[in-house]
């Protein structure tokens, strides 16, 4: 079901969040109580205040990022707008999932956040991966860098940490 | 709410009752540990997959064999079964498994029990033990399972309340994990010093991760009763490779039976789970059967081990997708592809033995000599052995596909082996 | 905004020299890409690995065969190889593979040439031809193509220069990967056909990560020489596995040659190291070729594709720990662990093989009926088939590992069942 991926407008996207929680009568209640403001910072450990963001919580520290990224860094898009509506979005949808807690477990990236932390791999590694693959071909998406590198993020135990194609909208 | 949510998190559980190593009935300890409890019972459910999981097929209940539902029956699905055991207690009653909570009526009223003797050894890996062993033991659990080997399985039967029990697992004051079967203690002490490890305790030594496998190869394993002792021994002193435990057999000069209709000293391989995930690439990275069958899940804010112990393929977000991130779909399309091929060969061995046994049939009646038809009843020793390793797997295959299909490619070659030993080429001339 | 940076900085290479469709020699290409121009020129290191990799053997060079080196001879290493070809060029020459940098002097030198008439079709897949190609073709790829198939090898030989370079898998301009070979470009059609996707044009619908193995797939398939026109084609309109395949060619009532020992209709199996990638986990996940024989590597501040084409086992950290978060030790040995039982189970069914050969010759000579011996060449072509589609497939089973062993296992039934054929059972009496 689509839960980040609403298709609004940034600075618009952001109000509407907040009236639609509001309109609920529980965005408002459980952001506060969750400290859903507090993570509108970028301490990684306002993330794992959910208990259901302990794994990632815990595989990000045991990550080869876990000194130079933060959940941000690589969770929000980097155009100022973006990075708060964004953030408003998760904190709303999140806590209203997990309140009710009618969401599916495993907790699976969204299509839409698999993108941003792609092209947020992209913004600190232009220089590396600049030269990476020919020009897209016909037909083609460009290549994704978590089909390789799924771990660096965070470290699972157990399976090849690779991305399957899908992943709920 | 968030308000419970974070109330759980902080208390995980009450202990309402004090549990000690005499503490048998499984609703006690279901008091202090309610989610595990409700879970356990839940192994009653019957719920089938494409080659495996469990099917409740109605019957009317007798004297005899007062169950309403029973599995379905595997000599019905595969006659080839019957063939294949002739002679034994298996070709006259041989079903699929099912739940835990089924184990003991199951193989209280299966007709392998009310048709023919056995020990009281069986009783090992089919009721809760621990107690009931010690007790009679004096507290020796050893001796109170040599006490019960011996005596005729019924006999043993009225000392036994219930299946599989918390106290089959778990120590009761720590609830940590502690294996309670003389067999697997003994099996694995042999397996271990055959790798050069003395005295192998594995209730002191094995990692944690290990006894989320170990718990589960208490039963799950291949078997023999050893001696007039009727001793439950795991053939493992070799090893655990089919190829290492048939070296066992044969420098045991150990058989299961005499074929009735080749004269073959068979053997019979009985659920080799434990033996055949062995040689599989999950085992190799660390992944116990816990993992799958008993996958941690989330009740509110805790994350506990489900023990619903069932079918991954029913349970494939919890069991699989932890580790693997593709689309259950696709999760369960790759099990069956491996379970497909494994069936697929595990067949075209079938048809060689029942080829097999009718050529030793028929030579045995045209009166070849004792070395061709000993020879050729070597080869279906093996191979049987080879393929039974396979068939009595649980898993189809999916515990070490390549393996499985390894194992059944030697077993096709010893079986048609035999029929080549029994088939000279004709003499010149010989009109064809 | 990332999108626009990406542009700017999409080609930190310096445009040297223009490249057009013209452009054959890679020493030209190299001076745009020096790094990858380098690391192709590596392609001629020769390294073994446990069951892999290539070897160099020297020799004293002839008139006949200027080669100071060459690959060991795999008919010396394992001679029953000779016995299964009996009749064939195989028999008389088969090396080991190795780098790109040889495979055009190779096929040029080798005896399957120098003693035998080979068409020019051999070319398609050993040398530069997609200049010679269009140039043959007056601007049309596959006339040039169908050009040189009905010519001589040695005198179609003439106009090709070069091993494969990077107009094989490049265009010159964009520098995307390009499928150049007519026999893949018709190959892929007819699959996709038979999957019900009409005209298929793989380079226009392909994905880049798909094009990431189509580019290699060129040429590491399974192909025959259709006909009068001798013309290349990948046997693939009814499937990939090697059952399909076996049954397109039954169907199309092919043979390679006649069996000198045996008379059987044989097939032989070549490299279908795509066929068989198609069948293992690595596929269905996405892994490509080049992810593994051409994984990323650091040059300086660069990251490029490593384009010294070779075993990942030589390169383990690059080729699988990037996915594989396991110590380098480990992977290897999981890869050989797949390799050895592949390896076992292949000489077992070799030996099947050597012994329905025997029988086959035995029966001929002792004037067995043509319906007999007939019905046992059917079981040797397939069986044939079936152990050369592992044999001639390089990775010793990695590929795809449970399918490898499937195979064989299945061969193995087909070797055994044709001496079956062949060998009555004795009327009751005879003395044995
Ligand atoms: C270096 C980049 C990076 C950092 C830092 C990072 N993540 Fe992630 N995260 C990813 C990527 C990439 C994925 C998608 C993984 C996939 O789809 O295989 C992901 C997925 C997730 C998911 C979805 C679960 C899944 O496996 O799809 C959650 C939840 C998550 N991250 C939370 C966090 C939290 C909380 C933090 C900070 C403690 C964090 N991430 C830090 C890159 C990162
Ligand atoms: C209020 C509790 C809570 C907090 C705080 C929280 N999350 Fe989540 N998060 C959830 C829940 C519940 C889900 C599962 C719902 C879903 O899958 O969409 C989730 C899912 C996700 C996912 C996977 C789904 C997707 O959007 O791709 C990502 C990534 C993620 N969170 C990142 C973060 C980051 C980064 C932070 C801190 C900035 C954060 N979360 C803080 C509760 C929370
Ligand atoms: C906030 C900036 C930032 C983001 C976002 C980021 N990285 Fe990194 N990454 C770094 C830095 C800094 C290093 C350390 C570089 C070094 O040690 O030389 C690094 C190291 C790495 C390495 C080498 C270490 C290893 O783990 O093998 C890889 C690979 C890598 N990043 C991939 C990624 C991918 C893939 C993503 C997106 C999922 C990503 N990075 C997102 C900054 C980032
Ligand atoms: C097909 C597999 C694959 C894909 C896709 C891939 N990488 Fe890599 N990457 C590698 C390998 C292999 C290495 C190790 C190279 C080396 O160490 O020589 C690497 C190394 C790196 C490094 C570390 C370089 C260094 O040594 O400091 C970074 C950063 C990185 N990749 C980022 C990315 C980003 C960003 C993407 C997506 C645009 C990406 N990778 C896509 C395979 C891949
Ligand atoms: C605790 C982690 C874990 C769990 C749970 C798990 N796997 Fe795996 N799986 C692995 C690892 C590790 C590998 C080996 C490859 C690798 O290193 O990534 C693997 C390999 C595989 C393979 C390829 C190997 C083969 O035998 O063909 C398949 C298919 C697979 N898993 C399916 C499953 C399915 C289905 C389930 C659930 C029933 C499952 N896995 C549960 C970790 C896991
Ligand atoms: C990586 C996951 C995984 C691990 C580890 C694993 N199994 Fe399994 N097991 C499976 C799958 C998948 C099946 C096939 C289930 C089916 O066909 O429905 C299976 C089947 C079984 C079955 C038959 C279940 C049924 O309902 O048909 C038994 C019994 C079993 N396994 C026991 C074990 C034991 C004992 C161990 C450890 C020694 C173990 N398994 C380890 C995944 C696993
Ligand atoms: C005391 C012996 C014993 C132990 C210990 C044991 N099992 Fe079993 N298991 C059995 C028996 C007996 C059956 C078959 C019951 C029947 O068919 O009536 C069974 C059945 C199963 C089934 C089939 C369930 C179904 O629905 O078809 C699975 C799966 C299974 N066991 C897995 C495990 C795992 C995983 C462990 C360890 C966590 C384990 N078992 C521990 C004896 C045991
Ligand atoms: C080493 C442990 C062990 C011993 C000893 C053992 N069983 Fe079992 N038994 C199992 C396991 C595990 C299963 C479930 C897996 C299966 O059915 O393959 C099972 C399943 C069964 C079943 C249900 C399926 C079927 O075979 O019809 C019956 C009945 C049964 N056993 C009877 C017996 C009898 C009778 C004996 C003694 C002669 C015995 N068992 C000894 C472990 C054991
Ligand atoms: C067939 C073996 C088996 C049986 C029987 C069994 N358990 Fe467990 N139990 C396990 C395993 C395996 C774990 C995981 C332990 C670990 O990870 O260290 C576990 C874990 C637990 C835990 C720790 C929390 C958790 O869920 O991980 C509790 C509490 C528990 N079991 C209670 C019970 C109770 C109560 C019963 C009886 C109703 C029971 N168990 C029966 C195998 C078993
Ligand atoms: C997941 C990694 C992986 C993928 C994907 C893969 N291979 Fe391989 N390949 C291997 C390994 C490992 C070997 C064994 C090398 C050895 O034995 O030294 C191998 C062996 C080979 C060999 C023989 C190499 C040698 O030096 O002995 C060839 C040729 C080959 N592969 C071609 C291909 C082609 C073509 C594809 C795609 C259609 C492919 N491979 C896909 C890993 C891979
Ligand atoms: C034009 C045909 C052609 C194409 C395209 C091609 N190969 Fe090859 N490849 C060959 C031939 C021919 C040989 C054997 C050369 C010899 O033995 O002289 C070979 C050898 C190899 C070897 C063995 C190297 C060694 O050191 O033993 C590997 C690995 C390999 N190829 C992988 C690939 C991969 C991966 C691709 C695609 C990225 C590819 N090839 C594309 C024809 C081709
Ligand atoms: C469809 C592509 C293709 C065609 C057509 C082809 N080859 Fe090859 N050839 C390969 C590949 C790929 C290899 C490397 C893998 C191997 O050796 O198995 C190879 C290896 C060889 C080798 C080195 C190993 C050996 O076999 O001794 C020789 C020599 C050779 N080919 C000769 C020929 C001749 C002669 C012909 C024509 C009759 C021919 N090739 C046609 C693809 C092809
Ligand atoms: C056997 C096929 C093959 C041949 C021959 C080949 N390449 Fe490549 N090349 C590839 C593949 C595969 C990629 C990865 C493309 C992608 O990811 O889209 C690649 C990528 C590249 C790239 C993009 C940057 C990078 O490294 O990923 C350049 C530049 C390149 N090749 C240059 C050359 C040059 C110059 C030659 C000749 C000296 C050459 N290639 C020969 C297969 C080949
Ligand atoms: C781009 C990612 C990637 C690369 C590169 C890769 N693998 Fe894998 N590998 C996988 C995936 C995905 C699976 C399937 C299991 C899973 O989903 O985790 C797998 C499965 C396996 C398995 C278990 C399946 C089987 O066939 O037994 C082995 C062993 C393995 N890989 C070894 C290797 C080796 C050795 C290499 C390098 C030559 C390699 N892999 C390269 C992603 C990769
Ligand atoms: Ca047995
Ligand atoms: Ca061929």
């Amino acid at each position: 079901m689509s839960s980040h991926g609403l298709g609004i407008g940034h600075a618009a996207g952001l109000l509407a969040v907040l009236l639609l929680g509001a309109a609920l009568g529980l965005g408002g209640y459980t952001f506060a109580y969750a400290k859903g403001w507090s993570y509108l910072t970028n301490d990684a450990a306002a993330c794992a205040n959910c208990h259901v963001m302990r794994d990632q919580h815990d595989g990000w520290t045991k990550s080869s990022h876990r000194a130079v990224a933060v959940c941000n860094d690589c969770h929000t898009p980097h155009d100022p707008v973006g990075k708060y509506y964004t953030k408003a979005s998760n904190g709303f949808w999140h806590s209203y999932y997990f309140t009710t807690g009618t969401f599916p477990e495993p907790i699976r990236a969204t299509r839409r956040s698999r993108a941003i932390a792609e092209a947020n791999c992209r913004r600190c590694h232009e220089p590396v991966v600049a030269a990476m693959g020919t020009p897209a071909h016909a037909g083609s998406r460009e290549i994704s860098c978590v089909r390789c590198h799924g771990s660096v993020g965070h470290l699972e135990l157990g399976a090849t940490n690779v991305a399957g194609e899908e992943g709920h909208d | 709410n968030i308000m419970e949510r974070k109330q759980e998190a902080k208390n995980p559980f009450f202990r309402v009752v004090e549990l000690d190593d005499a503490t048998e009935d499984p609703a006690l300890w279901g008091k202090n540990f309610p989610l595990q409890y409700d879970a356990y019972l839940r192994t009653v459910d019957q719920q089938r997959t494409r080659y495996g999981g469990s099917e409740a097929l109605p019957r009317s209940p007798s004297e005899a064999d007062p169950r309403s539902q029973v599995a379905p029956s595997r000599l019905e699905e595969d006659p080839r079964l019957k063939t294949m055991w002739a002679g034994y207690a298996f070709a006259v009653d041989f079903r699929k498994k099912r739940g835990h909570a089924y184990m003991l009526e199951d193989q209280t009223y299966t007709e392998r029990v009310e048709k023919f003797k056995q020990p009281g050894t069986c009783i090992h890996c089919h009721a809760s033990v621990y107690v009931p062993y010690t007790k009679a033991g004096k507290g020796e659990l050893i001796k109170g399972f040599e006490h019960y080997n011996v005596l005729p399985y019924q006999e043993a039967r009225k000392d036994f309340r219930h299946p599989i029990a918390c106290i089959d697992c778990h120590d009761p004051v720590t609830m940590a994990l502690r294996v309670t079967r003389p067999g697997f203690l003994e099996g694995i002490r042999a397996l271990k010093a055959g790798q050069g490890v003395p005295d192998y305790d594995v209730n002191a030594q094995a990692t944690r991760q290990e006894m989320r496998s170990f718990v589960c190869g208490q039963c799950h394993v291949e078997y023999y009763f050893k001696g007039e002792e009727k001793r439950l021994t795991y053939p493992w002193a070799k090893g655990l490779k089919v190829d290492q435990i048939a070296d066992y057999y044969d420098e045991a000069g150990f058989k299961d039976w005499t074929h009735a209709r080749t004269g073959a000293p068979a053997l019979k391989a009985q659920h080799p789970e434990f033996e055949m995930w062995n040689q599989g690439v999950h085992s190799r990275s660390g992944v116990a059967c816990a993992d799958c069958h008993m996958p941690y899940t989330r009740v509110g804010a805790l994350k506990i081990s489900d023990h619903h112990v069932r079918s991954p393929l029913l349970n494939v977000n919890n069991a699989c997708q932890t580790c693997h991130k593709w689309p259950e779909a696709e999760l369960l399309a790759r099990a069956e592809a491996i379970q497909g091929r494994t069936v697929a060969l595990r067949n075209r061995a079938m048809d060689a033995l029942m080829e097999l046994v009718a050529d030793l049939e028929a030579a045995r009646k045209a009166g070849a000599s004792a070395a061709v038809l000993d020879q050729a009843r070597g080869f279906q020793r093996r191979g049987q052995f080879y393929v039974d390793f396979v068939e009595s797997e649980n898993s189809n295959g999916f515990h070490a596909p390549q393996e499985a299909a390894r194992i059944l490619g030697d077993a096709i070659d010893y079986f048609r082996k035999g029929q080549v030993a029994l088939r000279p080429l004709p003499p010149a001339g010989t009109p064809r």
